[in-house]
């Protein structure tokens, strides 16, 4: 696969969408303006827990520049039915009351109500007119506390559900996940060796700097349009015509360019108020959070509890793993323990493995996505065990890894095997890297390595390819671009018609145009939406084949496209566009289409090396050198790869340092802003050297993997690793913020 | 409004009382007036003021600083730079560039954040604050000048016009240093200010100890101070002040840190703050 | 902040003479955004955390979420929109392009105003320097890596030019 | 015959039993005769007569989007496990 030779794949073509977005005319949601647009302001909760009395809101109403304000009352009931949104499901009744609170509010920042107004300040002063009556109700934030029996509970009506099996009494936990493989209990008696631990893990967002926005305009026919910042402008369609009960068609979503998401932008909290609003008002209305908003009541990613469990015998064979897991749902249920369950040991070939798995509903807002959801917390309990086996065993961190490394026909914990993977080759990277071949030298320095994976979906997308007079192409594709996805899709149309990048012209569709995408996330669109793209490509190819025939009076099956995606037939030999050209001439008009829906798991792993430096004084860790090793399968454009690496490996920096949602005692967030929340700066981190390696993916036509998600899971075990190197202390809390290292390094001293 | 002068501003706060709020760089105030964390009818523009939006420097009086003048002016100022290094140190870190193009330290003092970073630097290096008010100017030393979290001595009708900063003779040295968990960007864990005079011997002849974040206004840390002078500039010694200022921390636990985290970087920053400034010392 | 009579203001954006009326609670970022259509400033945080908004001020980067419409009277203000020198691309914003320094591209008109600045005072800024100086914006897709890369290279294209 | 692997929350209904070679051509077959082997296995997976939302089926590591019309294979290997997405 790798020996392949291609024209486009593998360069780095300056993007599509490149001249707009440094000129400041690529449009955003909130640049959108509408005639007549109006601007809301949404009411939120103050406390964490609370039942909603009453809502007076006549003063608001009445206040001028006012055009309509909205409660949970103007929301429609929608039954407590289980929608498929393409990625994942969702209960429709929770999703409708966490975008506006109905008879409790669950979490501080909550939506109560909302106002809309000629101008947004006026909005706001009437929004705070709003006299909302509150009874506080005892609250919990933390999961341990939330399990308890006499734990406050947020819904009186959820059960705990095992596969099926529902329990009698209500309480806070909706899901019990329970996973076996082999018999554990016994592969622990006959282990050599037992690491065990208890890890925790602070709630962190996603931290795009985008805040979410929507313009929605409700037309006098019932026609809702909205223009909005979301990863899957589908899934936008498809939750707001279900909240709002009103028929999908009649709903148009234009995903406008998007400001950062990372798995945040795929639930709905704006678009339904804003349509209900503007169907009030009888004009378009914009709603944009405030920062302080998106951190308390868009979807931040679980904390967690974990204790883990893995055995081994005398020669490095890791036999047995066990965990228990328990994770932040937020205040409704459906969080990230699924794949948290099935990442726990992703990396490593236990024969005997039993985990245990809660979803936890507590006075937070609902978690959501955030790159390879659930992963990273399991991945810092998991890497740092093997180092610890690693130790005791005497063995080198790297080489007990290599020794237990999963490969093809290795059986996950949840059952299915995996298909050719390229974990064995990340690590042979990490072994012949410049970094980890350099020896760290100086006090209070330390070197972590760790592992990562993520599955990689692929789910549904589409493409259409319109050919051009001159044989240039306009490319509509439903996927919206986050990080330079247009430029992957085309460079692999381009690859296929044997035309160069800037021949094609890649728009992203609404979902009018657009044939159904599913959403910009599981590290799939450039495999998936690639896909799609190749393969319209080929039906284009097809299509030309039949009309060539005609033209060059010879059979159609007598045509070849070689590789260069020139068609030879009757004798000779004409590239695309000339192709292209001379049926136009001929009256003919080409549009190739496709729908794809790769249904394997991309399994994207990866290995990093971490250098760092602790202040022993403070307990600050300074990284000082970092290298981020990925199977990309084949790296369509390896700029854009290694922005991935690069990024997500920065935003796994920051979970492990500094980044996580602090409490006070009344269960609301201390932090609620970018300066307090503390993610990296770029004087927090050094460059960030990538490894792409390309072991090449059977199930796509260039061998693509997904390659967004896994860089954030290594993060902070390689971290953790790296501190426990330099300090001989063991962190098992996240952040290891530098009071909490400091701490720890004091008890450790005076324990000795 | 933008008034011209000193006086007309003393009138506008004299008719508005509490509901007039001045502007200067503008970075803590739109914020605590967007967050409805103050409240104004009027916002006074005060930087078409000369007197609040320029700085001298006199080898006799020192530094005269306008109330106004915003951060970058101090850093960047080759000579003012190296003469008050301390307040190089704090204006530099206050926020981003994009801050400290506006920011000025009049303003970050009469915010009077326990956490300000130059508080403790224009302590350490003596600072006066001249008041305009009613009845005329008076003064104020600097460590005088916060009451509590964002309350400080003003009184109706009243503005800080100038910070006087006494000239800085031959072995003097001052440095800032604050602890936050990132490397920018960030409100001080703990802030230490430190300034020393060196005999001609080397011995520390004069020495003064400004600390932020460790209690509801920033301190003063006297005996540390004074624990210094006559003493050779140690490690030793640095840690037995360090120690000295540690006792009269009183912190708060928060998200940024608990009390005794915060006590203990008291410790490691004025240790750290006072190595630095007695090596300027040495080579000024 | 309350609301009150609208202010008129004459200022200089981009090198062009422009007039506007704001109320005095108005950001320099609502008014360039709402009132002057010039989107390219991005709202990030409301509160000088971010950079988003930056744009320069009589020369100098400040976040135009903390400066008022009012304050800038008879000022020079300089937006991502005004970088390019007519139909050419600045070098900074042309780096970022070629390195491919941007990937959701929100935070980059910010980054473009400041690295410009930066440039115009030091073209062979270290990159300790470029760190330091660009700390003020925060980026959450690249990690940075190649945005400094970015504008080290156009600063060496803009010393080569001078 | 397909092997099917029963999930660990359901070997209660199957008396501890991991897997059964079954004879099926979709996943409807195997449901409707895992239900037989073991009563009410099928309304533990299912909702409305479909695998329930929160489930997806793995057919020789296919993440089958197809539910109970999946087809499957005399080899297959089929798994029930939790529905996953990402960011």
């Amino acid at each position: 696969m790798t020996s392949t030779q291609y024209r486009v794949i593998g360069s780095r073509p300056v993007r599509h969408d490149g001249a707009d977005k440094v000129t400041g005319k690529a449009i955003y949601t909130a640049d959108t303006k509408l005639p007549g647009m109006l601007a809301g302001f949404v009411l939120r909760s103050p406390h964490a827990h609370a039942k909603v009395v009453s809502i007076d809101t006549s003063e608001a109403e009445a206040t001028p520049g006012v055009h309509a304000v909205v409660t949970g009352k103007d929301f429609p009931n929608v039954e407590n039915k289980m929608a498929d949104l393409g990625e994942g499901s969702v209960n429709l009744a929770y999703l409708s009351s966490n975008c506006m609170a109905q008879q409790k509010v669950l979490y501080r920042g909550h939506a109560v109500a909302a106002v809309a107004a000629t101008d947004v300040h006026i909005a706001e002063a009437a929004a705070k007119k709003i006299k909302v009556e509150y009874e506080v109700l005892d609250s919990v934030t933390w999961v341990l506390d939330a399990m308890k029996e006499d734990a406050p509970l947020l819904h009186d009506d959820l059960v705990t559900d095992s596969m099926g099996d529902k329990a009698e009494n209500p309480s806070n936990v909706p899901v019990h996940l329970h996973f076996e493989k082999g018999d554990a209990a016994k592969a622990f008696e006959e282990a050599d060796v037992i690491v065990e631990r208890e890890f925790k893990t602070a709630t962190v967002h996603q931290g795009y700097i985008e805040p979410h926005a929507v313009v929605a305009d409700y037309n006098e026919d019932g026609r809702l349009r909205i223009w909005t910042a979301t990863q899957g402008s589908f899934t936008a369609r498809q939750q707001t015509a279900e909240v709002l009960q009103i028929p999908l068609g009649n709903v148009l979503v234009t995903p406008c360019e998007i400001g950062g998401g990372f798995g945040g932008k795929i639930t709905v909290y704006l678009e339904p108020t804003a349509a209900i609003l503007s169907k009030k008002s009888g004009r378009p209305v914009r709603i944009t959070m405030t920062r302080a908003d998106v951190f308390e009541a868009s979807g931040p990613t679980p904390g967690s509890f974990m204790r883990v469990k893995i055995g081994a015998k005398n020669d490095g064979t890791m036999i047995a793993g066990e965990a228990w897991l328990a994770y932040d749902a937020g205040a409704y249920p459906g969080g990230m323990i699924g794949p948290g369950c099935m990442c726990v040991f992703s990396c490593y070939d236990i024969e005997h493995a039993v985990v245990d798995g809660y979803d936890v509903c507590l006075n937070k807002p609902k978690t959501s996505a955030y790159r390879a959801p659930g992963a990273t917390q399991v991945a810092f309990a998991t890497e740092q065990l093997v180092d610890e086996l690693a130790a005791k065993l005497g063995m080198c961190e790297l080489e007990i890894r290599q020794k237990n490394a999963v490969k093809e026909g290795s059986r996950r914990v949840d059952g299915p095997v995996y298909p050719p993977i390229g974990l064995e080759e990340c690590l042979q990277a990490v072994q012949e890297s410049d970094h980890w071949n350099t020896p760290l030298e100086g006090p209070n320095r330390g070197r972590g390595i760790a592992a990562g994976f993520w599955f990689g979906c692929g789910l549904k997308s589409s493409a259409a390819c319109t050919v051009n007079s001159d044989g240039t192409i306009n490319l509509l594709e439903g996927s919206t671009d986050i990080g330079g996805s247009r430029t992957s899709i085309a460079m692999q149309l381009a690859e296929v018609l044997g035309l160069e990048a800037d021949d094609i012209n890649p728009m992203v569709g609404d979902t009018d145009t657009a044939g159904y995408t599913d959403v910009t996330g599981g590290s799939r669109v450039t495999f998936a939406t690639g896909m799609a793209a190749y393969e319209a490509g080929r039906d284009l190819q097809q299509q030309m084949k039949t009309l060539a025939a005609d033209l060059w009076d010879c059979s159609a099956d007598e045509i070849t496209v070689g590789e260069d995606g020139a068609f030879t037939g009757a004798g000779k030999t004409v590239g695309f566009k000339e192709l292209a050209t001379e049926l136009f001439q001929a009256g003919e008009h080409l549009v190739g289409r496709a729908t794809v829906s790769p249904e394997c798991p991309t399994n994207g792993f990866g290995a990093q090396i971490a250098d760092i430096e602790v202040d022993p004084e403070t307990g600050k860790v300074t990284v000082l050198r970092y290298t981020t090793i990925q199977d990309a399968g084949k790296a369509i454009h390896p700029s854009y790869v290694e922005g991935q690496l690069q990024g997500g490996t920065v935003q796994g920096i920051g979970w492990a340092l500094n980044e996580e949602y602090f409490y006070k005692d009344d269960d609301t967030m201390a932090n609620a802003s970018f300066l307090d929340y503390r993610m990296p700066t770029m004087l927090d981190v050094p460059m960030i050297d990538t490894i792409i390696v390309e072991t090449g993916n059977p199930d796509h036509p260039y061998g693509v993997r997904g390659v967004g998600e896994t860089p954030i899971v290594p993060p902070p075990a390689a971290l953790a690793n790296a501190i426990f190197n330099a300090t001989d202390t063991r962190m098992t809390e996240l952040p290891m913020s530098p009071p909490k290292l400091w701490k720890a390094m004091q008890s450790k001293q005076t324990s000795e | 409004m933008a008034p011209q002068s000193v006086s007309e501003v003393v009138a506008v706060l004299s008719e508005h009382g509490d509901r007039a709020k001045l502007l200067a760089g503008g970075t803590d105030i739109i914020v605590q007036l967007r967050e409805g964390l103050r409240e104004a009818d009027v916002v006074v523009d005060i930087k078409k003021i000369a007197e609040v939006t320029s700085f001298k420097y006199c080898d006799e009086n020192g530094l005269s600083l306008g109330a106004a003048v915003a951060c970058y002016n101090l850093y960047e100022h080759p000579q003012l730079s190296k003469l008050y290094g301390a307040l190089a140190d704090s204006t530099h870190i206050i926020g981003g560039w994009q801050i400290q193009s506006r920011a000025s330290v009049g303003g970050n003092l009469c915010n009077a954040s326990p956490a300000a970073d130059s508080i403790p630097a224009l302590i350490a290096l003596n600072a006066t604050a001249v008041i305009a008010g009613p009845s005329g100017e008076r003064s104020v030393a600097v460590e005088e000048f916060c009451t509590g979290p964002g309350r400080n001595v003003l009184e109706n009708g009243e503005l800080l016009v100038s910070l006087q900063i006494p000239a800085q003779g031959a072995n003097c040295g001052s440095a800032y240093e604050r602890f936050i968990p990132r490397n920018e960007m960030d409100i001080a864990v703990v802030g230490v200010g430190s300034w020393v005079k060196l005999a001609d011997d080397g011995t520390i002849a004069e020495a003064k100890i400004g600390l932020g974040a460790v209690a509801a206004t920033p301190l003063v840390a006297e005996a540390a101070s004074a624990s210094l002078i006559g003493k050779e500039p140690t490690e030793e010694t640095f840690a037995a002040a360090g120690e000295l200022a540690k006792q009269i921390a009183t912190p708060i636990s928060d998200m940024r840190g608990t009390d005794e985290y915060r006590t203990h970087l008291v410790g490691v920053l004025v240790k750290r703050t006072l190595t630095t400034a007695v090596e300027r010392a040495q080579s000024s | 902040m309350s609301a009150s009579k609208k202010v008129h203001v004459t200022t200089t954006i981009n090198g062009e003479s422009t007039d506007f009326l704001c109320e005095p609670r108005h950001s320099l970022l609502e008014v360039l955004r709402d009132n002057l259509g010039l989107t390219g400033a991005k709202e990030g945080c409301n509160n000088g955390n971010c950079g988003a908004c930056t744009v320069l001020l009589n020369g100098r980067p400040v976040d135009s979420c903390l400066v008022l419409g009012v304050e800038v009277e008879g000022a020079e203000i300089e937006t991502v929109e005004g970088i390019a020198c007519s139909s050419n691309l600045h070098p900074v914003q042309e780096c970022f392009l070629e390195g491919a320094a941007l990937q959701c591209g929100i935070c980059t008109p910010g980054f473009l105003v400041a690295s410009k600045a930066l440039l115009d005072k030091d073209p062979n800024a270290s990159e300790e320097t470029i760190r330091f100086d660009l700390s003020g914006n925060l980026c959450r897709c690249t990690g940075y890596d190649k945005i400094v890369r970015a504008v080290q290279a156009a600063g060496q294209q803009m010393s080569a030019e001078a | 015959m397909a092997t099917v692997f029963i999930p660990a929350q359901l070997r209660e209904l199957s008396g501890g039993v991991q897997s059964v070679e079954i004879e099926a051509r979709n996943v409807r077959e195997i449901v409707n005769q895992l239900d037989e082997m073991f009563p009410g296995f099928k309304d533990r997976i299912c909702t409305d007569g479909n695998i329930s939302p929160s489930l997806q089926v793995s057919i020789d590591s296919i993440m089958t989007s197809r539910g109970m019309i999946a087809k499957v294979k005399p080899q297959s290997e089929v798994h029930f496990i939790p529905a996953i997405g990402g960011g």
